[in-house]
């Protein structure tokens, strides 16, 4: 599928959703909420076919957490990225899409360890890489301790 | 002559084990820590007993084992003297080791020889 | 020639002669002791050279070679390194057995040792039931093994323990069975009447193709029993770190190492022994010239020529293979090896029976 | 009597959990899979990372691109050029500028070097956890070949920081096109010796044929990349899907196998490095004239987001990195190939034994300090 039929799909889906403006994917930008059904249509949709999760992340940006989904399908060989912007600062939290994706169960622990974002539904969300006890995360840009080195 | 050399081997045995490890005691240094003293489990202290009820397959082979090892020790006198004795010794035989076969195909049957 | 009946006789003599019988006793058992000490030392530091040596060649490298000429004292130096190492004390193990498990490995090699005729004469023990008596006490090593494994209180080490045991019981049926082979053929289970038997050709040409059977058996039984690759499932250091021997340092390690090795000479010369006629030297038939000139070769050469091939081979087998998994290796043993251990047993008596041997 | 019954209920109960790492010789790095036993079979299996985590991530977030270059061969060291190209590339599209094809050629050449050298110590490393103690010295006599190929043109041997946004950091060594051709004509005699030691022995086929069995589908949905999940016939290699560098120039095939089993797995990789050779022989002489550093200000990503997928030895490599425009990224994440191929372990080993435990594990040729990051 083209970038403007995959845009098309998800835009009727998801009727709210934004188109993002990168140029390597087509990039759609929706509501936590809505995260876990166009997951799950996007994949268990015959046209799409986005089976293979390839990258999940989160990125500290001013307006808030962005989560980043990259998709691709490996039948179709066609590329989606969704982005999902979490505006609460302190305590994000967002459906876990691990449920339809395996893959996604540990690239949400590494998010949750690093950046602190809260995935609901989660089977086991614990943090993967810190010590249990370990206080702030990391990622975040006003995280601080008595280690990091002011440039 | 040749009775006492059997407990000179033993004795020999024990006299070397016994004295390598007394010298080491007294000649190596020897510092006890609370870590040290750890069964090694890869840098993890262990989590649970080790002295469990262990896993029934490694008995199941050992009670076969156990038959078939009291029937090949009646087998080393018939070997011995089967030059000898001849036509019957090998007859005898052969209905021992064709009971001996069958009871290895009835273990074999009833799954005993597969590790689970 | 070469009979080596006389000078024992006479050192006993001369000590019978010059001593009142207490003292000439206890003054043989000390010189047994010494001499067979000093064999057994010599012995298993050499064969962890020749290991040494032998997997570097097969690994494109050079081995030991800075200790000595040719590296020939790196293995005392280790000794060395190893006697002057710390005993770690494990906590929570079972200290009297912890401690009394190498004395039960090198007990059984020792005393195995002790009855393998080097030439003629030359045997520590000769008794009527030796194959049976080392067959009895080479299998008392892996009391030691198992011992060992269980008092460490290590997870690693049980397991080694327990794989240790499985393994050893099993193959020790087909070790015990194929020298069995063997018996039938000799119609005798001492030693110096096995090679006697043995005059006008081994038993490995002698006994035409079920000889052969049996000695292909008793090689791999041999290896498994002395828990050498690819069979070295009790140590598996990919798998169990190493084994039922983990929590072991210093020297009480080293006596589990040196009695692998020693086990492993007890397998190479009663294969020797039993199926390539011991200290007799190689001869063709009706061939005099070359039958004479190999009589002058010294049985002792012969004895650890053979020996030293069995070695080799069975090293071969360590550095080429991978290593097999327990239910493979008691599959191998129940369902390939004992079957047709049986079935060749029957077919020896049959040979023998019909007189078809040579 | 009721003491006793309560007795034995807890030691039904009773789990044999067994620490495999993070000091084993088979887990080849700070690994701990924590197992649980009954007898010698596996029940399931957690793995534990974390034990050498840098926060090369977060690092990077105050390096500039070319500083946190150099972070990037610490993460999977064994193919350490592939990294470097990566975040290499992923700025260059930033910047929308391109390489002369001198440099695409000989990136090229270095990746697939790389690539071989890591399935040779892949190699070596399995035949050592299955036992076999000789393939190790194998493995590694040829891959010095290799490393000696390297430290003469970038000077270093392991971690080299050859390739950087731009260009590379110098010119071949006048030696290296003869030294390449070299090796490929030695390593094609030397690679069905491979075959001989190992993939027709007997114990390794029966040790490893139908063993740890993933399916298509599990690769999928776990992301198991690279020849791990081409061994399950997931069709993965980004060097066929997005080509890149000097890909686009050259024929060869993408290897898989529909059984996805450990020995699938273990025949992907040996026969990927005969393409490897494949493709090394029609680059290493028609490498073109050209710069070898593009002459750029300053190499910093416009405001933006941006993606870059390559195909390491061990699977798919991902550079996301969100700039603001400044010198340095706001975010840089990398997706490793091992951190995906780790997680699916518990699945493909349950109900083995502990031996095929190190086997699988072997198989899926997991770097620790890639994972961990």
């Amino acid at each position: 599928m083209t970038r403007e039929e995959l845009t098309a799909f998800v835009l009727e889906q998801v009727p709210d959703m934004k188109a993002g403006t990168n140029k390597q994917f087509p990039e759609c930008i929706v509501n936590a909420e809505q995260i876990n059904p166009l997951a799950k249509a996007l994949k268990e949709n015959a046209i799409t076919k986005m089976d293979y999760l390839f990258c999940e992340t989160a990125a500290d940006r001013k307006d808030g957490f962005h989560m980043v989904y990259h998709l691709t399908s490996s039948v179709h060989k066609h590329n989606l990225m969704l982005k999902v912007i979490l505006t609460d600062k302190v305590n994000p939290s967002i459906p876990t899409v691990s449920d339809v994706w395996h893959a996604a169960e540990f690239y949400e622990r590494e998010i949750f360890d690093l950046f602190g974002i809260r995935f609901e539904n989660h089977p086991n969300l614990k943090r993967i890489f810190l010590e249990d006890d370990w206080i702030g995360y990391p990622l975040r840009k006003d995280y601080k301790d008595d280690f990091i080195l002011e440039r | 002559m040749e009775s006492y050399h059997l407990l000179t081997l033993f004795l020999t045995a024990v006299v070397l084990v016994g004295g390598a490890i007394i010298f080491s005691y007294y000649a190596a240094p020897y510092k006890p820590g609370t870590v040290k003293s750890e069964p090694y489990e890869c840098g993890i202290p262990t989590e649970g007993p080790t002295w469990i009820q262990f896993h029934v397959g490694y008995y199941l082979f050992a009670i076969i084992y156990l038959i078939f090892d009291v029937e090949t020790v009646f087998l080393y006198p018939w070997a011995v003297v089967m030059r000898e004795v001849g036509l019957s010794a090998f007859i005898e035989v052969l209905i021992f080791l064709t009971i001996l076969g069958l009871g290895l195909l009835y273990a074999w049957k009833k799954k005993a020889l597969i590790w689970e | 020639m070469y009979d080596f009946s006389p000078f024992i006789d006479s050192i006993n003599s001369f000590f019978t002669s010059n001593f009142s019988p207490f003292w000439a006793s206890v003054l043989l058992m000390l010189l047994l002791g010494v001499a067979i000490l000093a064999f057994y030392a010599v012995l298993g530091l050499y064969l962890v050279y020749a290991e040494r040596k032998i997997c570097a060649r097969m690994q494109n490298r050079i081995g030991p070679n800075r200790v000595g000429p040719l590296g020939l004292f790196q293995t005392i130096a280790d000794l060395i390194k190893l006697l002057l190492k710390e005993l770690i004390y494990i906590r929570n193990a079972d200290g009297f057995l912890f401690n009394i498990a190498p004395f039960i490995v090198i007990v059984a090699s020792i005393m195995a040792i002790g009855s393998i005729p080097f030439a003629k004469g030359l045997q520590a023990i000769d008794l009527n039931i030796g194959v049976l008596y080392i067959l009895a006490i080479s299998s008392m090593g892996v009391i030691g093994v198992l011992i060992a494994g269980w008092a460490s209180n290590s997870k690693y080490s049980v397991i080694g323990a327990m794989r240790s045991g499985a393994q050893v019981i099993s193959y020790e049926l087909s070790v015990g069975l194929s020298l069995l082979c063997m018996i039938v053929f000799a119609g005798s289970m001492q030693l110096s009447d096995i090679i006697t038997s043995q005059q006008d050709g081994w038993w490995l040409f002698k006994g035409h193709i079920p000889a052969f059977i049996a000695f292909v058996i008793y090689l791999i039984a041999g290896t498994a029993e002395t828990n050498r690759g690819p069979f070295d499932l009790a140590e598996a250091e990919s798998e169990l770190t190493a084994g039922f021997h983990t929590e072991y340092s210093g020297i009480k390690f080293a006596f589990f190492f040196l009695a692998e090795y020693m086990n492993m000479f007890i397998i190479a010369a009663v294969a020797t022994t039993i199926f390539l006629g011991g200290w007799l030297p190689f001869h063709i038939y009706n061939f005099t010239a070359f039958n004479t000139v190999m009589d002058y070769i010294p049985p002792v050469f012969w004895f650890f020529g053979k020996t030293a091939f069995i070695i080799y081979v069975m090293m071969w087998f360590k550095w080429t293979f991978p290593r097999l998994r327990i239910d493979q290796l008691l599959a191998l043993e129940w369902k390939y090896l004992l079957p047709i251990n049986l079935l060749n047993l029957v077919l020896i008596s049959f040979l023998t029976l019909m007189k078809w041997h040579f | 009597m009721e003491e006793t019954l309560v007795d034995i209920d807890f030691k039904e109960k009773e789990e044999y959990i067994i620490n495999m790492g993070p000091q084993h010789p088979s887990t080849h790095g700070v690994l701990r899979f924590e197992t649980c036993l009954q007898g010698e079979k596996v029940k399931y299996i957690i793995p534990h990372c974390g034990y050498i985590h840098r926060g090369i991530e977060k690092m990077s977030e105050s390096l500039t691109y070319p500083q946190l270059l150099h972070l990037t061969d610490r993460m999977d060291y064994l193919s350490a050029h592939i990294n470097n190209e990566a975040v290499a590339l992923c700025v260059e599209n930033a910047m929308e500028v391109e390489v002369s094809d001198r440099v695409k050629y000989i990136r090229t050449i270095l990746a697939e070097l790389s690539r071989i050298a890591s399935h040779q110590l892949w190699w070596s490393a399995f035949g050592m956890d299955l036992g076999a103690l000789t393939t190790f010295f194998y493995g590694l006599r040829d891959r010095e070949k290799i490393l000696d190929i390297f430290e003469e043109t970038t000077g270093s041997r392991l971690i080299q920081s050859f390739i950087t946004p731009g260009g590379l950091m110098a010119d071949i060594h006048p030696n290296f096109q003869r030294r390449v051709k070299e090796f490929i004509t030695y390593f094609r005699k030397k690679l069905p010796e491979y075959d001989q030691l190992l993939t027709g022995n007997v114990i390794f086929r029966e040790r490893t044929m139908g063993i740890g069995y993933m399916s298509k589908e599990d690769a999928i949905d776990f992301a198991v990349t690279g020849p791990s999940g081409r061994g399950s016939g997931f069709q993965c290699d980004v060097r066929k899907i997005a080509p890149y560098s000097a890909y686009p120039f050259v024929q060869f095939n993408e290897i898989t196998y529909t059984e996805g089993d450990t020995y699938h797995r273990y025949l992907v990789r040996m026969k990927e490095m005969w393409e490897s050779l494949n493709i090394l022989e029609q680059l290493v002489d028609n490498i073109p004239q050209g710069e070898i550093m593009l002459n750029l200000k300053a190499i910093k990503a416009p405001k933006g987001e941006y993606y870059q997928r390559v195909e390491t030895a061990r699977g798919e490599l991902g550079v996301y990195i969100v700039s603001d425009g400044a010198p340095s990224p706001a975010r840089i994440k990398y997706r490793s190939p091992n951190f995906s191929n780790l997680f699916i372990i518990n699945k493909i080993s349950a109900n083995h034994k502990i031996a095929d435990l190190v086997a699988i594990s072997g198989s899926l040729d997991l770097v620790i300090p890639d994972i961990d990051r």
